[in-house]
């Protein structure tokens, strides 16, 4: 799949941005052939998301040039870019909620759907479906956004991308971004099929930080570094490591998921579940997960694996038993589940995870305030300490303990929400719902360091990950979870690691 | 004319509001806040300014016009004098005229009054009259009060005696708190026999009923004394005509709107059996009247107290029975001449008898007859010379 | 922030620059207040000198400490993002149940009174909590029902307090005669200032406020929290209650009811955001000192009354463009 | 509630949710017309007046005016803003209109004029808080705070102490006149809400007043300008309180400056009671319909049963309290935010 060689749809050039002192794209140049599908990768900072916001407009190049189809175009703003044909597929997406299909699809650019300021639904929605029939798509147009899956939200996307050629009458430049981040294989599997179609009608910029799909999808793939293009590789000639090394720029040091420490499990049992059931979502689950050990969940969408953890975290009510160190316990709440010694790391950092508002210490010392409390009365200086302390353990980069955590790079803001658990000496269980979503290769290992760390103190780890590798490389044991059932359990020890198909033929 | 003047000042102040957020568009955020903020201040230096303006030239013409009894050993020179009256809001033509009358004493004496409104609500009664005791001069101030509510009284009275300034309250007092007992500067506490007033419209309702039939009573805000005595006053006239049956009586808190709607609900629980509405003040019969049109029942006789201008003219056209004056301009001007005469030495606290201390004055039921010459209602100044401060008493407080 | 989400390093590198202009704003947000405060009173007494006298000084903080208490209650809810649209009728109840209780009960009556209403308070949030109703519902509900209750147990009459049970609350203390209410208005301010600065009360407020599910998976004590903010707010009322009936001699079933919106404009005009998660005592405290100035210093200012509503209306929404901290509501509602 | 935001995969990727949240949306649909439904039979059963024709006249007459304001006010709502201004936009109308058609107090007389002139002035009012809620923005429970006040003051000094009274007799017909036995006021009331369905489902403004309360962030990074659409939902609902002024006017045969007084939260309540929610983007002008008839049909009812004027407000307040919590049961979760 070479792409015919011809003028590029899309050339950026020499293109430069700096914030302040920061410099975001330091003379990026690369381009977008006809019907061709190009990878981006490159650690966060690296100017992946800076130029996604140029080409979409939210951001403008202090200097060099972007040309679409031959022509040097500037934009200010995405109903601009659109305009233009160029259109952006959200990491976390854009639909509104409370509007229906085909508003959202034509949303901004109603175009003859308006007449003097008067929705005319018919046509509305007979534009909508023209774009859903574009790519297949089965989605009923007068459906609320909010009642979609997340995979059909992303379609809706796509296809209201793909509204714009109309506008434009040209074959848009279609800007993915993380698309893959939250979903499962098989519906990752969808998606690449989508792509293959769009591949006919427009051109593709695949940004994601998985980089198998990456090779999986990609004509060409550019790997930026600081701010510029350092390598333009093509698939065939290389493979997953080389490209991690350019992204990084030199060897991770040991290998990427620290496998060699991956501790034998012990005997004794740390957390015992049983005919556990989230009402809805899952049904009498057991399983054992015994001390030290790291128990990856794989379930694609609507397993019921994030509701089962939630149910043990107490976030969600559940039916069943739960014994932590032969003791049972009731989780009636996160509260309760904490004062049981367990901890909880949503996958929405921003939404669940941490108040983005409050310093790096107030973060980290909200569950086990009362750590750093004399009776009722709150010692500064203590939390201070302690935080500093974790800082320092964790390698947190940031320019104080009082600074707002939401001032600080997606890896660090995580490690601080580990700390926070890290911080009890009593924890137990710590269970990691997409613990590396949205970080770069470097932040990930480092956290993938910290669980080891952790685990390695007696910690048990209940795991959920983005990628099945991931999520067998870190586990003692794999439990396999479809329609709200246990379906299997694969050991994963080291040097006799499953593959991810073998897990995956499971899991469907 | 008058419209005009009354017109103009919200129109350029609104004009003003205009530019300053229309040109500060392109500005700061905050600059145009800044801007906004400086305006009004601006504006509201400047009117005070221009109030103060207003003070001086009056008090220098005062000096011309020869001030009465200016000369008699007075505690206050006549132009140190304050003179304040408060109502609970200009928004009721009742206590708008109320106030006219105080400005048409003070003018007639070279002074300006400061006129003061609440809003009906009594913390922010009591917060302004503190306020204006601590930034006067209480020796030489005069305050002619409406209290929000009779429990207003006690707070407001306690408070001037500590200042020593002169008070006259009108309309609600406590009972038990009077004048004599111990209040020197409270001169004196001005109301109406609310329980004749009650009675005279209920029975110009009656007569005009036939002496039979059944009414619905609009009851004023429950916790006042004037609501409480008029409905007495209803009930009275009630045991001494038995051929009115009372429907119905609901709380319309003084208020045109609720009177309004209350009506309308009464109207289509008892239909036709109303032939009266006994409302007590005017606002709210006017409201009841309106309701009665809107459901074709023009047969209704209606009445209410305060002689408001609307109703005075809704009696003269006849579309209403009765309704009981008050003077409301008389009340204005009278506490502030009390406490004028008092400091000019006009008046001596000494021969002001104990029923001149707490008296019911005069009020004229208006009713077809008289409605005509009652139509404009305006402040006689020759009530207000310190020879006949009491003309109207009608007698001691019961 | 999908975009934002992956300039982090940039993003950070731009938080670093901006941290000096960050903390010029944050003062800038901490003085705007006390200079909107300021430039009124100058005006006021621009227009009339007298409005500096001590004694007229001494009379504004009076008058101010019942909208004082009033609003640290109300301020607690706000904060945690909710909000008490209750307290004023809570305070026209409180003020009747004082003057109905205190011949019987003396001094006791008080203690009565607040913890009746820190119940009524605790109702509210308990409604709010469990049955997940928002609080602006729950608490217009309560308001009907308070002064329901209040016009009730009154027969809709005022209530006289003769005897000086309640002489206390303003009374002028010897020395610079200095007013009682001030003093226990500092007491009240003093003792949340120091339960704020001492304890983690104020860091779960915020923290509910700012991201309430974060707050709830990190284990803060969420119902309780909100709960206890209702308590307080409740309680504030009723003893804003009894202030009241302290200056008033009598309890009145809509005593208090005006109070509503003044409470709510000095708690924003004072810089505590709406939206929660931002706010605190001391900004609260002057948000009040601005309100009462603009009450009672238009009339000492000489408006004529007509106009009285004009200014206010003007100046408060001035006030707030000033002292609001906009960095904390990215979309204004 | 909470809206999918940019920085945040939506809240739900399961399918079990968004079953849960039809069942939402669709309790939050019925809900309320069954308590509509429920208090009727109730009141009909205790007061033989209640389930008479006349009487449901008299309900409809008396809800116009509450229609009228609650349609402009949900499009506030939609947004996910509030507005505290209805008492002095209406104040204002109402004087002007007064003093502008023929009256007692001047010989000013526009006729029609004077009620375009009047639902202009409130248009005025709205624009100008939409304008200081986005260009300064500063929250609109705030701005409409302020303009309230500032209205009432306005309307204050054009009253100047003698109330205009209309004595248009064009106006005392649309006063007094009835078609098919109800007041001409209560038809004014249901073409406004036929507009307002209008502009709520076939506009522009409609739409994007739904989407910006529903994800205001989702909407700017579309290219919508906001602002704008925020603006104008504003000076909508303004000219909308504007006509209320008038229509009270109308009813009480003078311009007087009370007449919104109370209108305020009795209109945010049966929004609200109505299923438009004040966290935005849900609800709209139907919901907020049966809502102002809920509220209505217990004022009324209330009354024809005797129940003490001191006891009414309480019971209402119960009544909706218990409404809202009876039809929300059902959606409650652990991790549900309820401001």
């Amino acid at each position: 799949m070479s792409a015919p060689a011809e003028a590029p749809v899309l050339a950026v050039h020499d293109v430069r941005k700096t914030f302040g002192e920061t410099t975001a794209l330091d003379g990026l140049s690369f381009e977008v052939r006809r019907h061709e599908v190009v990878g981006l990768i490159g650690e966060n900072g690296a100017g992946k998301s800076t130029l996604l916001k140029m080409l979409i407009g939210l951001e403008q190049p202090d200097s060099g040039s972007i040309a679409l189809r031959g022509e040097q175009i500037k934009m200010r703003g995405i109903a601009q870019a659109g305009a233009a044909g160029i259109g952006m597929v959200f990491q976390e997406q854009s639909l509104i909620p409370n509007l229906t299909v085909a508003e959202n699809i034509l949303f901004g650019a109603e175009g003859d759907a308006i007449v003097g300021g008067m929705y005319r639904w018919k046509t509305l929605r007979q534009r909508a479906q023209a774009q859903l029939d574009k790519i297949g798509s089965t989605i009923d147009v007068d459906a609320m956004a909010e009642d979609l899956t997340f995979a059909e939200r992303q379609l809706v996307e796509i296809a209201k991308v793909l509204a714009t050629e109309e506008r434009t009458n040209a074959e848009p430049v279609v800007l993915l971004d993380e698309p893959t981040s939250v979903l499962d294989r098989d519906e990752a599997e969808v998606l690449f099929a989508q792509i293959e179609r769009l591949r006919t009608r427009a051109s593709v910029v695949f940004v994601s930080h998985r980089l198998d799909e990456v090779l999986q999808v990609s004509d060409r793939v550019y790997v930026l570094r600081n701010g510029s293009s350092v390598a333009e590789c093509v698939p065939g000639e290389v493979d997953e490591a080389e490209l991690r090394r350019l992204m990084i720029g030199r060897d991770l040091e040991g290998s990427h998921y620290s496998e060699e420490r991956q501790l034998p499990v012990q005997d004794e049992v740390r957390l015992r579940v049983r005919d556990l059931s989230v009402k809805g979502v899952c049904e009498s689950v057991d399983f054992d997960l015994h001390v030290g050990e790291i128990l990856g969940i794989a379930g694609v969408q609507g397993s019921g694996r994030e509701e089962l953890c939630r149910g043990i975290f107490g976030a969600s009510a559940t039916r069943g038993s739960l014994e932590m160190d032969g003791r049972p316990i009731r989780t009636s709440s996160p509260r309760s589940a904490i004062s049981s010694d367990i901890g909880f790391v949503p996958a929405e950092r921003r939404r669940e995870g941490m108040v983005g508002t409050m310093s790096v210490a107030e973060n980290i010392t909200l569950p086990h305030i009362a750590d750093v409390c004399a009776g009722p009365v709150l010692q500064r200086s203590k939390e201070r300490r302690l935080a500093d302390d974790w800082i320092e353990r964790l390698r947190i980069r940031t320019a104080s303990a009082a600074a707002p955590l939401a001032s600080l790079s997606g890896g660090n803001q995580q490690k601080a929400v580990l700390a926070r658990w890290m911080v009890s000496d009593s924890l137990k269980l710590l269970i990691l719902d997409h613990p590396t979503r949205g970080l770069d290769v470097g932040a990930k290992s480092e956290v993938y360091r910290l669980i080891r760390e952790l685990t390695a103190s007696g910690v048990s780890v209940l795991l959920m990950a983005d990628s099945l590798e991931e999520l067998i490389a870190m586990s003692h044991r794999v439990l396999v979870m479809k329609d709200g059932r246990v379906t299997d359990v694969v050991d994963a020890p080291v040097g006799a690691k499953p593959t991810p198909v073998t897990v995956l033929e499971r899991m469907i | 004319m008058t419209v005009q003047i009354e017109q103009e000042p919200p129109q350029t102040l609104m004009s003003i509001e205009w530019r300053i957020t229309v040109n500060s568009m392109m500005r700061s955020r905050r600059g145009m806040a800044l801007a906004t903020a400086a305006g009004s201040l601006l504006i509201l230096s400047g009117c005070s300014a221009g109030t103060e303006g207003t003070e001086t030239d009056v008090t220098s013409d005062a000096g011309s016009t020869e001030t009465p009894d200016s000369s008699a050993g007075g505690t206050c020179a006549p132009e140190e004098i304050q003179l304040i009256g408060q109502v609970r809001n200009e928004t009721n033509p009742y206590e708008k005229a109320w106030l006219d009358g105080g400005d048409a004493f003070a003018e007639s004496v070279g002074l300006t009054q400061t006129r003061l409104t609440y809003d009906g609500e009594s913390p922010k009664q009591q917060e302004q009259l503190r306020q204006t005791l601590s930034t006067g001069n209480p020796e030489c101030m005069v305050l002619n009060v409406l209290p929000n509510g009779d429990s207003d009284t006690a707070p407001i009275v306690a408070e001037v005696d500590a200042a020593g300034a002169y008070l006259v309250t009108h309309w609600n007092k406590p009972a038990d708190l009077n004048p004599w007992d111990g209040h020197d500067t409270w001169i004196s506490h001005i109301t109406f026999d609310g329980v004749d007033a009650g009675a005279q419209i209920a029975d110009a309702i009656f007569e005009e009923m036939g002496g039979e039939g059944g009414i619905i009573a609009l009851q004023g805000i429950l916790d006042t004394s004037a609501a409480k005595d008029r409905f007495i006053g209803l009930e009275n006239s009630l045991e001494a005509n038995p051929g009115i049956t009372l429907l119905d009586q609901q709380a319309a808190d003084f208020d045109r709107t609720s009177a309004f709607n209350i009506t309308k609900t009464l109207i289509t629980k008892h239909g036709d059996e109303i032939k009266g509405v006994w409302a007590a003040n005017d606002d709210m019969a006017l409201g009841a009247l309106q309701a009665l049109e809107a459901a074709g029942m023009s047969d209704v006789a209606v009445a209410g107290i305060d002689a408001v201008p609307e109703a005075v003219q809704a009696v003269a056209d006849g579309t209403m029975t009765a309704t009981v004056s008050v003077d409301g301009p008389w009340q204005g001007g009278i506490g502030l001449a009390m406490g004028y005469c008092v400091l000019t030495g006009g008046l001596d606290m000494a021969d002001v008898t104990q029923e001149q201390r707490a008296f019911f004055a005069r009020q004229t039921l208006i009713s077809a007859e008289n409605a005509e010459e009652n139509l404009t209602p305006t402040a006689n100044l020759a009530d207000f010379e310190c020879g006949n401060l009491f003309d109207r008493v009608t007698g001691p407080v019961s | 922030m999908s975009v934002v989400d992956k300039v982090e390093t940039t993003t950070e590198q731009r938080e670093k620059l901006r941290m000096p202009r960050m903390s010029r704003r944050q003062l800038l947000l901490t003085i705007m207040p006390v200079a909107v405060l300021v430039c009124l009173v100058g005006a006021i007494s621009i227009a009339n000198p007298n409005f500096l006298r001590p004694a007229s000084i001494w009379t504004v903080l009076d008058s101010s400490v019942p909208l004082l208490i009033l609003a640290l209650g109300a301020m607690l809810v706000i904060l945690c993002g909710g909000i008490d649209l209750s307290v004023a009728a809570l305070a026209s109840m409180a003020s009747v149940l004082v003057a109905l209780w205190v011949p019987a009960l003396e001094g006791w009556a008080v203690v009565l009174v607040v913890l009746v209403c820190a119940l009524a308070g605790l109702i509210q949030g308990v409604v709010h909590v469990v049955a997940q109703i928002p609080s602006f519902l729950v608490t217009l509900g309560g308001l009907a029902v308070w002064s329901g209750i209040a016009l009730v147990v009154s027969g809709a009459a005022t209530i006289g307090v003769s005897g000086d049970t309640l002489a206390w609350t303003f009374t002028r203390l010897t020395g610079w005669n200095i007013p009682s209410a001030v003093l226990i208005g500092a007491a009240v301010v003093a003792v949340l200032g120091l339960v704020m600065l001492l304890t983690p009360v104020r860091r779960w407020l915020i923290a509910i406020g700012s991201n309430e599910p974060a707050a709830l998976l990190a284990g803060v004590p969420v119902a309780r929290t909100k709960i206890g903010a209702f308590i307080v707010s409740g309680a504030c009322a009723g003893f804003a209650g009894v202030m009241l009936v302290g200056r008033t001699y009598s309890g009145a079933p809509t005593l208090a009811d005006s109070l509503l919106l003044p409470v709510v404009a000095a708690i924003v005009v004072g810089g505590t955001a709406i939206t929660g998660g931002f706010g605190g005592v001391g900004r609260t405290v002057i948000g009040v000192l601005i309100i009462t100035v603009l009450r009672v210093g238009l009339s000492v200012a000489g408006v004529d009354p007509s106009y009285v509503q004009i200014f206010y209306g003007a100046l408060v929404i001035a006030a707030v463009a000033l002292t609001i901290d906009r960095s904390k509501l990215l979309f204004v509602k | 509630m909470a809206p999918a935001r940019l920085g945040q995969a939506p809240p739900e990727t399961g399918r079990a949710p968004a079953r849960s949240r039809r069942r939402a949306s669709l309790l939050a649909d019925y809900g309320p017309l069954g308590a509509l439904v429920l208090l009727c039979l109730t009141f009909s059963v205790l007061s033989p007046q209640f389930a008479t024709w006349g009487n449901l006249r008299n309900v409809l007459d008396s809800a116009a005016v509450l229609a009228v304001i609650t349609v402009g006010l949900t499009f506030v709502l939609m947004l996910g803003a509030i507005d505290l201004s209805i008492e002095g936009v209406m104040a204002t109308a109402a004087l002007s209109v007064a003093l502008l058609i023929a009256n007692t107090r001047n010989d000013i007389d526009l006729g029609f004029l004077a009620i375009v002139a009047a639902v202009a002035l409130g248009a005025c009012f709205g624009l100008a808080t939409g304008l200081l809620s986005t260009g300064l923005k500063i929250p609109s429970f705030m701005t409409t705070l302020g303009m309230s006040a500032i209205g009432i003051g306005i309307a204050t000094v054009l009253f100047a102490g003698v109330q205009p009274s209309v004595t248009s007799p064009a106006m005392g017909e649309w006063a007094s006149g009835q078609w098919f036995g109800l007041t001409r006021l209560t038809f004014v009331a249901i073409g406004v809400v036929i507009v307002g369905l209008l502009v709520q489902h076939y506009t522009r403004l409609g739409r994007y007043a739904r989407a910006i309360g529903g994800a205001e962030d989702l909407a700017l990074l579309s290219g919508i300008r906001v602002r704008r659409y925020k603006t104008i939902a504003f000076t909508f609902a303004g000219a909308v309180y504007g006509l209320a002024g008038v229509m009270v006017t109308i009813q009480l045969g003078s311009g007087i400056v009370q007449a919104g007084v109370g209108q305020n939260f009795a209109a945010i309540t049966a929004a609200v009671v109505g299923g438009t929610l004040l966290s935005g983007g849900r609800g709209g002008v139907l919901h907020s319909i049966v809502g102002v008839l809920i509220v209505t049909v217990l004022v009324n009812g209330l009354v024809l049963i005797g129940v003490s004027p001191y006891v009414q407000g309480a019971v209402q307040g119960v009544i909706v309290v218990a409404a809202v919590a009876i039809t929300a049961w059902p959606l409650r979760q652990r991790l549900r935010v309820v401001k």
